[in-house]
């Protein structure tokens, strides 16, 4: 597919053929797209309220990718989100409470306050999360995929980096790795246009990095990635080739970091220019009147999921709030394995 | 109230660097345009261009591979870590590549790694690490602490002119929480020379970066009660000066060893070993160590208090070795 | 002459744990149709087949990423480090990825790092290093490092069985220098436990790997001096049984510590250093430390030769303190 | 170029256009790769007589892309060889006594006893020797190369990877800083089929190495690194690129391993007809035939040259016998820069 920076701007999702896409599938993605939308914008609001413990990375403005491709996958592959992937979380029912608990370093989080943001696992629902350095999880989801061949299973396994993660070594390494190993490995490339305040003329010098899968043999793909239905389509060939025994794929999704780095960062260093240009092509509104057009929604049904997510952000923050800080002595425990719980991807 | 801030005081002597010698150059992530994570080169690409204030692409091993290269060819790199904790991925270039080109080969190597380190942030356990140990173990590398404004500014010079590979700590938390009044004009700290802070006859307090703060804080406490303590910064820890920590225990005969890094195989014990190899007979008391947990910095803020030392932390154990 | 050596023991525990768990699966570079660069998995692949005895592309921190992966899927891998020295390419992975998982997210990962280490063969710098002080000061990662074939073979399997991340440090000197009669039947060490190798009263040789021969020889030619020497086998590095140790301590009232990692920040430091703490009022010398120089290794014999430990030197610091 | 295993082998180097290539450079071609024959021959020897130190990597039959491309550089670029490199050492003028005193720990090597075999360095002559990490040289030479545009100099830098080598991930991180900061830097990849036992096609999935500077933007160029004229010329071209400002190569010169890993290796894992067949392609037989048919050397001149390099060897080998090992002593000192001497690359 065409790199979106090449073509005028596509202010709606076009009607393209997505393949075979069903009225289940396309709501689930408008709902956990709309309900990412409503969860960043209510951290951000905690974050100026000073309730959320150190730092938020918005993954505002990345939801299709994030949703479109997690939701691609099935209940025994394994997804590793990273910083910006909170869209992928929920996509996968990592339950919202447990997000909003994290953030506030509360007990009743899969972390008990351990870890923070975005380093959200959850055994239970094949969710591994990232450690901060980027290209750290690649391999990871090499063995897993791999150690899934060996227990006569086809496990996919999905990670993501930025434009910018995309220059650390693992980024080869890993996807060397799965090429010759040929296990069903995604990576997920959120190409948002800038890493921290570095644009990706300053980050690499190939036109695509979809094409840096000629590198390794593999298949390698760029789509729109704030058009939910593309990546969601882009992403299931993925998935499908891995599972007929056809290796890995790279999927770089086009979008743009409509927000700073950080909740912290101004962003001076982006274009104005190109924060309007993609304004236009904001993944809510354009999955909303797609569906609205397809009449897979009504008008209606627009208003009456509003409140509803509206309730259930609500609930969420409450329990979140309610949940207590941890006990401070449990920081010494639970290094070891023997302590418990010990758990294990299934 | 002093003027300038820890953070200032490292920028400040960055900048004369770079003015005073034209070899001296920064890269690292996001240093360039942005000024750096925390801005410690804001306004530098201005100053002295893009060539010079280097962005890189995001590959830490990469970029310290490239500063020994430049290091190699007459210019004085300053790396910059955007966090500390990602020195891990430049591990094997700075213990085997840097470390020994000169005992291999007689290259000097002129080089800055700076590391903004520590907890206290709620950083959570990859943005609030004291990577420290791990390369004091380490041939070939000179590692630096500052604990005041004044050896911010003092020692990020002594640091880029010394000829080897220096990594310099600075800490996170104390960037805008500590000041000095800092002298007009050049002076850079020499490396390797510890310092008494505090007089004291009863309890030696030795530490560097955040626990020399802390120190200070507890032997007011202790002053309270009677007890006086000496406290020690160390400043440089590879090569250390261990003469001036001995000194100082040989006068009190009572110890305590701090340090905000984990304290399984940290630098603390190093001092107490030492300690115990060469004034063993000077000893009244234990060799006590106040350092954090062997465990992953936990991001919840009770959990990351329970982790990390504190005045009142070192306070109980100067108590304990004192009444001993 | 007993009739297994060190390496054998080693392939043979970790064939037949392969044999009994079907989970158990090896990866690493020319591990497989070659055997491995010291022939440990020789006869493997043939047995066990190619996906369960992985030959990787070259790169250390995906394989061991990968392993990392593997456990967490439900296996048991063992990654081979070609030479031990290699790990520091995948220092981000064991400390900041597998070291952590558990303490943050409760998963287990049963894993273990084969590292064939240490010096005495001419490797120079990059073949001859023990990485396990780097470790050592990691949370979440245990470290084992076996000096006689029985331990070899049994703390492999216990290593195996173990549920969390572990650092096998197997050390090429001793392959085949050094050999048990071995019983039949399956038996696993379990990690943890220190062994009195040598009971003795005068002073106490700790050590672990090559070191604890150097201690039995040492402790022989002091025996025939009239120092009757009690020397202690760590086994394990983390968790360390340290009761072992400052029981001995306290029996003798005298200790040197010994390793062939490098001095500064070693694992010595904290053995040291825990004494200190522990059992100050029992020592009647000071702590004496005997470990390699704080160099890169050298690759010339006489120059190597200075750099280690050996039984001689072991001897003379004990005399040392035993003369105090 | 055309990968040289898809053709019929070529028995000589062909009458191509090698460019313009002085009668001298010829003759250093050819005597330079003779000499690195004859000094692997006698290293193996002395290896045998257990004169050798630790480790033997031999070189034998990677000469002409050792030597063609070393010589290639000027005296202000910079070399940075690897294990199987003594070749590129050779051209680069390294003097062959300082290599035999290196391999027996001697004194008057250029490590004094202090670095093994290949791990050799001359700061006067511009060479960096290498750590045994592979991947770890790639981003200092970018350095380097970094270094001389800010010193207002073009210092090209030159450092080799086998075919191995290229999945460490500082393969993609140095190619992709050099492309991103457009420097003379020039990737060699000693291509010789097997890293250590592993083949190629369980290392790498694409059909050529040189293909994945496309990943990068950059040029590439496979080149049959037994034709020391071509391997030469394409150097020469990569060399002009940098000069002209046009940034980094990776050039991979297709060769076989002839014998081991090591010298402690059978290498029963090569299948004979692969070696039988680069018999036939040796290099140094090529060169000689070449320059004879071009009557650059008469059959006289060949028996002269052998002399010459047999005596050249000799003593060589005589001064390393003689020089001392080092003191002991000598390994507690020279750590920090301040012990001295504390050299620079000019
Ligand atoms: C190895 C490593 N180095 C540096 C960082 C600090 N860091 C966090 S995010 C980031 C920018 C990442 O950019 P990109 O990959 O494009 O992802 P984006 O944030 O744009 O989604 C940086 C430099 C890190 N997390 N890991
Ligand atoms: C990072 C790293 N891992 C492992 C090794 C051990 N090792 C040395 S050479 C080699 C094979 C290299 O193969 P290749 O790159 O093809 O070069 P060749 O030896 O064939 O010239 C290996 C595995 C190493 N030197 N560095
Ligand atoms: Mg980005
Ligand atoms: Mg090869």
């Amino acid at each position: 597919m065409a790199s979106t920076t090449e073509k005028p701007p596509i202010l709606d999702i076009p009607d393209e053929d997505y393949g075979d896409i069903s009225t289940a599938t396309m709501l689930d993605l408008y709902y956990y797209i709309r309900l990412a939308r409503e969860m960043e914008l209510r951290l951000i609001n905690l974050f100026k309220q000073n309730k959320v413990v150190g730092g938020l990375y918005p993954g505002y403005a990345h939801e299709a990718t994030t949703v479109g491709t997690a939701l691609a996958l099935g209940d025994d592959d394994v997804l590793l989100p990273l910083h910006r992937d909170l869209g992928a979380q929920l996509a996968r029912r990592q339950p919202l409470k447990y997000i909003f608990a994290q953030y506030m370093g509360k007990v009743d989080s899969p972390t008990r306050g351990k870890d923070g943001n975005v380093h959200l696992a959850n055994p239970e629902l094949n969710i591994v999360g990232c450690i901060s350095h980027i290209g750290a999880m690649f391999p990871v989801a090499v063995g897993i995929s791999y150690a899934g061949r060996l227990l006569g299973k086809t496990v996919v396994t999905m990670t993501y980096t930025g434009d910018g993660g995309t220059s650390i070594g693992e980024f080869h390494e890993a996807l060397n790795f799965a090429a010759v190993l040929n296990v069903p490995f995604i990576l997920v490339v959120e190409n948002n246009q800038f890493a921290y305040s570095t644009p990706t003329n300053q980050q690499y010098k190939v036109k695509r990095i979809a094409d840096r899968a000629a590198a390794y043999g593999i298949a390698g793909e760029q789509v729109d990635g704030n058009n939910a239905m593309a990546v969601y389509a882009a992403t299931r060939r993925a998935v499908e080739r891995g599972r007929r025994g056809e290796g890995p794929t790279l999927l770089e999704c086009m979008t743009m970091r409509m927000m700073g780095h950080s909740v912290h960062d101004p962003a001076g260093y982006v274009p104005r220019e190109l924060l309007e240009e993609w304004k236009a092509k904001d993944p809510v509104a354009r999955i909303e009147r797609y569906l609205l057009r397809k009449r897979v929604l009504t008008p209606a049904d627009v208003k009456d999921w509003t409140a509803r997510l509206q309730r259930e952000v609500d609930e969420a923050v409450e329990f979140a709030e309610n949940s207590p800080l941890p006990q401070a002595e449990d920081a010494a425990r639970g290094v070891w394995a023997e302590e418990g719980p010990a758990k294990s991807l299934h | 109230m002093p003027t300038t801030t820890y953070i200032d005081a490292i920028s400040e002597g960055l900048r004369e660097e770079m003015r005073r010698d034209s070899t001296v150059v920064c890269l690292g992530e996001d240093i360039g345009v942005y000024g750096g994570a925390f801005k410690v080169t804001d306004g530098f690409i201005e100053e002295f261009g893009a060539a010079r204030v280097l962005d890189t692409p995001l590959a830490e091993s990469s970029i310290v591979g490239m500063a020994i290269g430049m290091a190699l060819r007459g210019l004085r790199p300053v790396a910059e870590m955007q966090f500390a904790d990602f020195i891990s991925m430049a591990f094997n270039q700075l213990v085997n590549n840097a470390g020994t080109l000169h005992y291999r080969f007689g290259f000097k190597v002129p080089m800055v790694v700076r590391c903004p380190s520590g907890g206290g942030i709620h950083g959570g356990p990859f943005h609030s690490t004291n990577p420290e140990g791990f390369f004091f173990h380490s041939p070939g590398l000179k590692i630096v602490a500052p604990s005041t404004a004044y050896d911010a500014k003092g020692l990020i010079k002594g640091a880029i002119r010394d000829d080897n590979p220096v990594l310099f700590m600075e800490h996170k938390f104390l960037y805008r929480r500590v000041r000095d009044d800092i002298p007009e004009g050049d002076f850079a700290v020499p490396l390797g020379q510890a310092l008494v802070r505090r007089p004291g006859k009863d309890v030696t307090l030795v530490g560097y970066g955040s626990t020399t703060g802390m120190s200070l804080e507890a032997a007011k406490i202790l002053a309270e009660e009677g007890i006086d303590a000496e406290v020690v910064d160390l400043r440089t820890l590879v090569p250390m000066d261990l003469e001036t920590v001995i000194a100082s225990v040989k006068k009190t005969n009572r110890v305590v060893i701090t340090h905000e890094d984990r304290r399984r195989g940290g630098i603390g014990a190093e001092i107490s070993a030492e300690i115990s190899e060469n004034a063993v007979d000077y000893l009244d008391a234990p060799v006590v160590r106040v350092a954090a947990l062997d465990t992953p910095v936990p991001f919840s803020p009770p959990l990351e208090e329970y982790f990390l030392p504190s005045a009142a932390k070192i306070a109980t154990a100067a108590r304990r070795v004192a009444r001993y």
